[in-house]
């Protein structure tokens, strides 16, 4: 009997590219339902714009590229840049500003860099940054919360979508009266008025640890990253570095003075800081190869957030952080390249 | 020596010479034109935190230079412009700077007609976030209108704020901080102008350094 | 079981795979034995290192035990007929070493009778002989190490003692799924294998030895710990290692028994060990003991391609179609034949080709799931985790992409022992065994040229030197000769000339 | 030379060797005063007026100028240029020269201009030099306009803004198409986008033709 040749090893790969991404996309799901919740259901429509942006790019750069869209198509790795870029942008954003992000970090973030594997800077970041510098004003209209703001305004799901599609409010309502400080500006603005932080703790936007809901959805968070890691989709490395990083300059700073630092829990809390470390610098493509590499990348990001909120001029500087350890990684790899077994030891020793 | 070095040196002097000449004769051509332009310039960037007052001669003639501390919001120099009509004084003109912005100090000038009522006020220099907190510029936003003939007791001081922190004014779309910052230093300016009137307008200009 | 006699450093392996192991599948039967096939075909080359000879003619009678094929080099082991018959043939025939394509092999027509060449009938008194005679006993058996590497057992031994031994490592750890020879083979001969490994303590002249078996096999160890126990010597250690593959490399086997790394490039007997197969202790056992060189050996046959799995004990050059008829044949989806386990199995084109002394699992699958196309790498690092030589293979896989040669070494991409644990993480269904297999052709080959260029170079430069050397020696001649005329005076000269006119006459 | 000659040298500046496009000279004012076409065009004029006058005094003086002093005397000669070219703009085009601020004197800065002295002024003649400088500077400034106009337009919203810096009088909008724009084009990192678009646009049109010539 004839059989057909193929080469070793003849067993099948478990893992796929298509199955960590919808893995991904599944573990952001109590979060995005928490931050519907809490904010609104404006996150819905910024997602399916998103989406919508960063699956017409794939298929328009793959097409022009000259390779198989349905490949790039069915990795659902433009999805989930996708949803992450949705889950950075305030709930109310105009559908202009989302597509554009989507698009420049699909087309030139990804696509210009040779596409999926070879970009290297996470494009989702790259979209963010693009659209935070581009339209500063519309990224810095955060809703208030559900909760804990007395006079909170409130649209309905029809107003956000009205929103999201004209980026006009309703006539009855004015920009002031539907956004709020987030707990971050609230700090940064606090701390820059000479208020102590219990005393900006003390207002309404503020929880136990970070900002009203925020907190929730970070939570919620959490519990998507630590199934992916139990999954081992992701690995502990890049979070713990992240939280590291933020966490230890934080704590140092806010043990020396309490009074105008905010504390450790505080900084985890509020902003991307949980998303960061648990769905945006573990993107493989762009952080570091080995599991030290990562270690040193997520400290490297998580130190970044503490410095950018505290000495730099923006509020958050979560997508900034990542695209600066981005640029960082290619020496980060240099340097912690594993020893190879049977390598560089004295063969003799004993 | 030898004669290529000073054939080198004399090579090098002459052309020095000729470009010397040259760039004198475009000096000597252009420096009225370049004066006149940058009194111009001055004029026309002060003149529209005056509003429509009216007043004789020029306002940069009568310059207050005051180093700190002085009072005035800042911790730099302030300058103060003043305006006399016959003799009489009509406003004056503060130079100084906003501290709290999100990016630096922001310089602003602020004008207040002799009763205390605002004459105007304009963004001189700040590097807030473009597109967010640069809407204090009247270019970009006319913000800063809302301060036209405000004055302190219209509203009072604690109205001095913004609604935010439960003042007359508004803040800019999807900013507070900067406003904050500005709003606070019109305030000191005013109460700085409040109490100094007198001495204001009496001082002697300061001697030009130039 | 025996008490511990020697004290082992404990290592652990980097990365490595839990694999389904299906192996059940084909432990439930007993060691089966198949009838003597009508043909065998023996591959003259079933070892590494130099090529045998054959001894015997076409027509020739042979019988079982009989000497076929020796090897001339200095690193060989020799064939002997499984069974008795004519030698019909000695031509090409696919084997399974070569995926089917055919290699010079000797045919034996069976004549059914199995008579036995003869040998000797008492079991020899090894501990009486000097080790070297003991070695050189071993080499006449032709065995070979059993776990798939087929080294020449004996020449292995030989290197070994020259070395500063401290560690005899017997390998029963069978980390590879489907494969099941080992654990039956310690199941039910564990008293061979202790024997075995008497014996090559005694050869080696070595004072401990410790039999390392995988936790997944409770049946073998009780059995082997029985048999240590029978034999009551307490040199013999029994350890049982996680179920990791590839804990039965032989490099990741030492480390994680001593905890020494095998120096790149270098052996295990370099750090002081020695690794052999549990079924190599056995075969030296049966030949030094019952007389019987390495004529049979057991295999498993199972994947879900075979009616019945099982475990076999078959003569060595049966061919295994026939072995497959006798575990109840192919079922309808066998698409693909693998000699070897499913992670470093060779896959063969035919089931023509002969047990040979290698084969320790035929394995008969289905297509496997369709996996979708190879996509880019994400580098998600899933490789260089499970990598038990930690390499990064998602940087080799870039620099053998981009033919880098220098970053390929030094990445060690020569490091890489082909485990397949890669592949079978890899989202994105890279085959990077295979491009690693291929790169390091090509790093050999670009070696290859450069030695043959920097020859050619020598060459040309040694002749260029050859040539200016002749040059000055005939100028420095022709020098001599007229100064010499010189000093003689014209007379000299005409003589000179005359006698050279007469040369070039000639 | 020919006409053919000066022609071809008009082309090399403006296309083949565009110092901005191919050797991606004078990058710094380049990238910084190209937020609106008017500032593009002003230090675009600037830079070729120095441009063309340098190369023409350098090939003009090449005769006198020793090689060991030629890098200081291009100093002096740009410098004076540029100087004068400040002292102008000042003069007649003070909102201009505000808005351009220190990229006007930074012009000597420019190693578009030294580059052409070096490499093309000092040996060839006061013509040729002439046509040099003229397609360079054309180059350059053709270049700093399109850039500009490209990124007021897709920044702001608007074509052509702020014409009043450059011929004074009444403060003028332009054609405004959009009121706001994508601000990231106004931006340092537009700059860079821009150009690195510019770039891959020229290199694809020449490989376009490239490739038509070739078929």
């Amino acid at each position: 009997m004839e059989f057909e040749r193929r080469e070793a090893p003849h067993m099948a790969p478990t893992a796929s590219v298509a199955r960590i991404m919808q893995q991904v996309l599944l573990a952001l799901v109590p979060a995005a339902i928490a931050h519907v919740w809490f904010f609104g259901p404006g996150l819905i429509f910024n997602l399916a714009i998103a989406a919508a942006a960063c699956v017409g790019g794939e298929a328009l750069m793959m097409r022009m590229r000259g390779r198989p869209v349905a490949h790039a198509l069915s990795d659902y790795s433009a999805v989930v840049t996708a949803a992450l870029l949705a889950f950075a942008l305030p709930s109310l954003t105009p559908w202009w500003v989302t597509a554009s992000g989507a698009l420049f970090g699909i087309i030139v973030a990804k696509h210009l860099y040779g596409g999926i594997g070879f970009n290297i800077f996470n494009p989702a970041m790259a979209g963010y940054v693009a659209v935070l510098v581009a339209f500063p004003m519309h990224l810095n209209l955060w809703v208030a919360p559900r909760m804990g703001d007395i006079d909170y305004q409130f649209l309905t799901t029809l107003q956000t979508l009205a929103y999201t599609l004209t980026g006009n409010l309703p006539d009855a309502l004015s920009y002031d009266e539907v956004s709020r400080a987030t707990p971050l500006d609230a700090m940064k603005s606090g701390l820059n008025d000479m208020l102590t932080t219990a005393e900006i703790r003390a207002l309404p936007v503020m929880g136990d640890f970070g900002g009203v809901g925020w907190e929730w959805i970070g939570n919620f968070i959490a519990i998507g990253g630590f199934w992916l890691m139990i999954r081992r989709i992701i690995r502990w490395h890049i979070p713990a570095g992240v939280g590291a990083g933020l966490l230890i300059p934080a704590g140092i700073m806010w043990l020396i003075s309490p009074g105008t630092e905010p504390s450790p829990g505080f900084h985890m809390f509020s902003g991307a800081a949980l998303l960061c470390a648990f769905f945006i610098a573990t993107d493989p493509v762009s952080a570091a190869a080995s599991p030290k590499g990562r270690l040193i990348y997520g400290a490297g990001i998580g130190f970044l957030i503490y410095a950018i909120r505290t000495w730099g001029a923006d509020v958050d500087g979560v997508a900034y952080a990542v695209l600066l350890m981005n640029m960082a990684v290619p020496a980060i790899d240099r340097v912690t390249r594993p020893r190879i077994v049977g390598h560089g030891k004295d063969p003799t020793t004993r | 020596m030898t004669p290529g070095v000073a054939k080198r040196g004399t090579t090098l002097a002459a052309i020095a010479a000729i470009c010397a000449t040259l760039v004198a004769a475009t000096y000597q051509l252009t420096a009225a034109r370049i004066a006149a332009n940058e009194q111009a310039w001055l004029e026309n960037s002060l003149k529209p935190a005056l509003g429509d007052v009216d007043y004789e001669g020029s306002i940069t003639a009568a310059k207050l230079v005051l180093e700190p501390p002085h009072g005035l919001p800042g911790n730099d120099v302030a300058i103060i412009y003043r305006a006399y009509s016959g003799g009489v004084p009509v406003a004056a003109l503060f130079a100084v700077t906003a501290r709290g912005g999100y990016a630096g100090p922001i310089r602003i000038l602020v004008g207040i007609e002799a009763d205390g009522a605002i004459t105007g006020v304009r963004i001189l220099e700040h590097r807030e976030t473009p597109g967010l907190g640069d809407g204090i510029e009247e270019s970009r936003s006319d913000w800063v209108h809302q301060f036209y003939g405000r004055s302190l007791g219209d509203p009072p001081v604690t109205g001095w704020n913004l609604e935010a922190d439960g003042g007359d004014f508004d803040q800019l779309t999807g900013a507070t901080v900067t406003p904050r910052a500005v709003i606070k230093a019109i305030r000191e300016t005013l109460i700085y102008f409040d109490t100094n009137r007198e001495e204001i307008f009496d001082m002697p200009a300061t001697a030009e350094s130039l | 079981m025996a008490t511990p006699a020697a004290t082992f450093d404990l290592g652990t392996l980097h990365g490595g795979l839990r694999l389904a192991a299906h192996k059940s599948s084909s432990t439930g039967l007993p060691i089966q034995s198949p009838p003597l096939p009508p043909q065998l075909v023996l591959p003259i080359d079933q070892h590494v290192g130099d090529p045998a000879e054959p001894l015997v003619g076409i027509g020739e009678r042979v019988l079982r035990g009989q000497l076929l094929a020796e090897s001339s080099g200095t690193l060989g082991a020799p064939v002997h007929a499984s069974s008795s018959g004519k030698v019909v043939a000695i031509e090409p025939w696919p084997v399974a070493g070569r995926h089917g394509e055919p290699a010079p092999c000797i045919v034996i027509e069976c004549d059914g009778d199995d008579r036995a060449v003869e040998s000797w009938e008492e079991p020899i008194p090894y501990v009486e002989l000097p080790a070297d005679t003991v070695l050189q006993k071993i080499l006449q058996g032709g065995i070979v190490g059993l776990g798939g590497a087929v080294y020449p057992t004996a020449q292995k031994l030989m290197q070994a003692v020259s070395c500063n031994l401290d560690h005899l490592i017997l390998n029963g750890a069978e980390c590879e799924p489907y494969i099941s020879c080992d654990d039956m083979l310690m199941r039910e001969r564990a008293q061979d294998i202790v024997s075995g490994v008497q014996i090559l303590l005694h050869a080696l002249q070595l004072d401990g030895a410790c039999i390392v078996v995988e936790s997944d096999k409770p049946e073998a160890i009780r059995q082997l710990a029985v048999a240590m126990t029978g034999a009551a010597d307490d040199r013999l250690t029994l350890r049982q290692i996680p179920t990791i593959y590839p804990s039965g490399g032989e490099d990741q086997l030492v480390q994680l028994v001593t905890g020494r790394e095998v120096p790149s490039g270098g052996l295990p007997t370099d750090i002081g060990c020695l690794v052999q197969n549990v079924g190599t202790a056995a075969a030296i056992h049966d030949w030094l003991q019952n007389g019987e060189p390495l004529i049979s050996r057991i295999t498993t046959i199972t994947g879900n391609g075979i009616a019945t799995p099982m475990n076999i004990r078959a003569r060595i050059g049966t061919p295994i179609s026939e072995l497959a008829k006798f575990a109840g044949g192919y079922t309808g989806n066998a698409r693909h034949l693998v000699t070897g386990g499913p992670m470093t199995g060779k896959s063969v084109s035919t089931d023509r080709v002969p047990l040979v002394k290698a084969t320790n699992c035929i394995l008969v699958m289905s297509e496997l799931p369709a996996t979708g196309p190879e996509l880019p790498c994400i580098r998600c690092g899933e490789c260089a985790t499970v990598c038990p030589v930690q390499l990064l293979p998602q940087q080799i896989f870039w620099y053998a992409c981009a033919d880098d040669e220098q970053q390929l070494r030094a990445h060690g991409l020569t490091d890489c022992i082909e485990c397949g644990c890669c592949d079978l993480v890899c989202p994105s269904h890279i085959p990077l065994t295979y491009d690693f297999r291929m790169a390091k052709a090509r790093i050999r080959e670009l070696a290859d040229e450069k030695a043959r260029a920097q020859r050619a170079r020598r060459r040309f430069e040694a002749r260029n030197e050859r040539l200016q050397r002749d040059q000055r020696e005939r100028e420095a001649e022709l020098a001599r000769q007229k100064d010499q005329a010189r000093k003689a005076g014209p007379d000299a000269i005409a003589e000179i000339m005359k006698r050279k006119q007469r040369d070039d006459g000639d | 030379m020919t006409s053919g000659h000066f022609i071809d040298r008009l082309q090399t500046g403006l296309w083949r060797e565009n110092p901005g496009l191919v050797q991606l000279l004078g990058l710094c004012p380049l990238l910084a005063v190209t937020s609106t076409f008017i500032n593009g065009f002003g230090l675009g004029v600037a830079t070729l007026g120095v441009l063309t006058c340098s190369s023409v005094l350098v090939s003009a003086t090449r005769r006198w100028i020793l090689a060991e002093i030629r890098v200081p005397i291009y100093v002096l000669i740009i410098a004076s240029l540029v100087t004068c070219t400040e002292l102008i703009f000042k003069a007649w085009f003070p909102a201009l020269d505000r808005s351009l601020g220190i990229f006007i004197p930074l012009i000597v800065t420019n190693c578009a201009i030294v580059a052409r002295a070096e490499l093309f002024a000092s040996r060839n003649g006061v013509a040729a030099s002439f046509f040099d400088g003229l397609g360079m500077g054309t180059g350059f400034a053709l270049l700093l306009m399109a850039i500009g106009l490209f990124r007021e337009l897709i920044g702001k919203g608007s074509l052509f803004a702020d014409f009043h810096l450059l011929f004074g009088g009444e403060a003028l909008a332009g054609l405004v198409i959009v009121d706001g724009g994508w601000l990231l084009a106004v931006l340092p990192p537009g700059a860079f986008f821009s150009l690195a678009l510019a770039v891959a646009l020229k290199n694809y049109l020449d490989g376009k033709r490239g490739a038509a010539r070739r078929t």
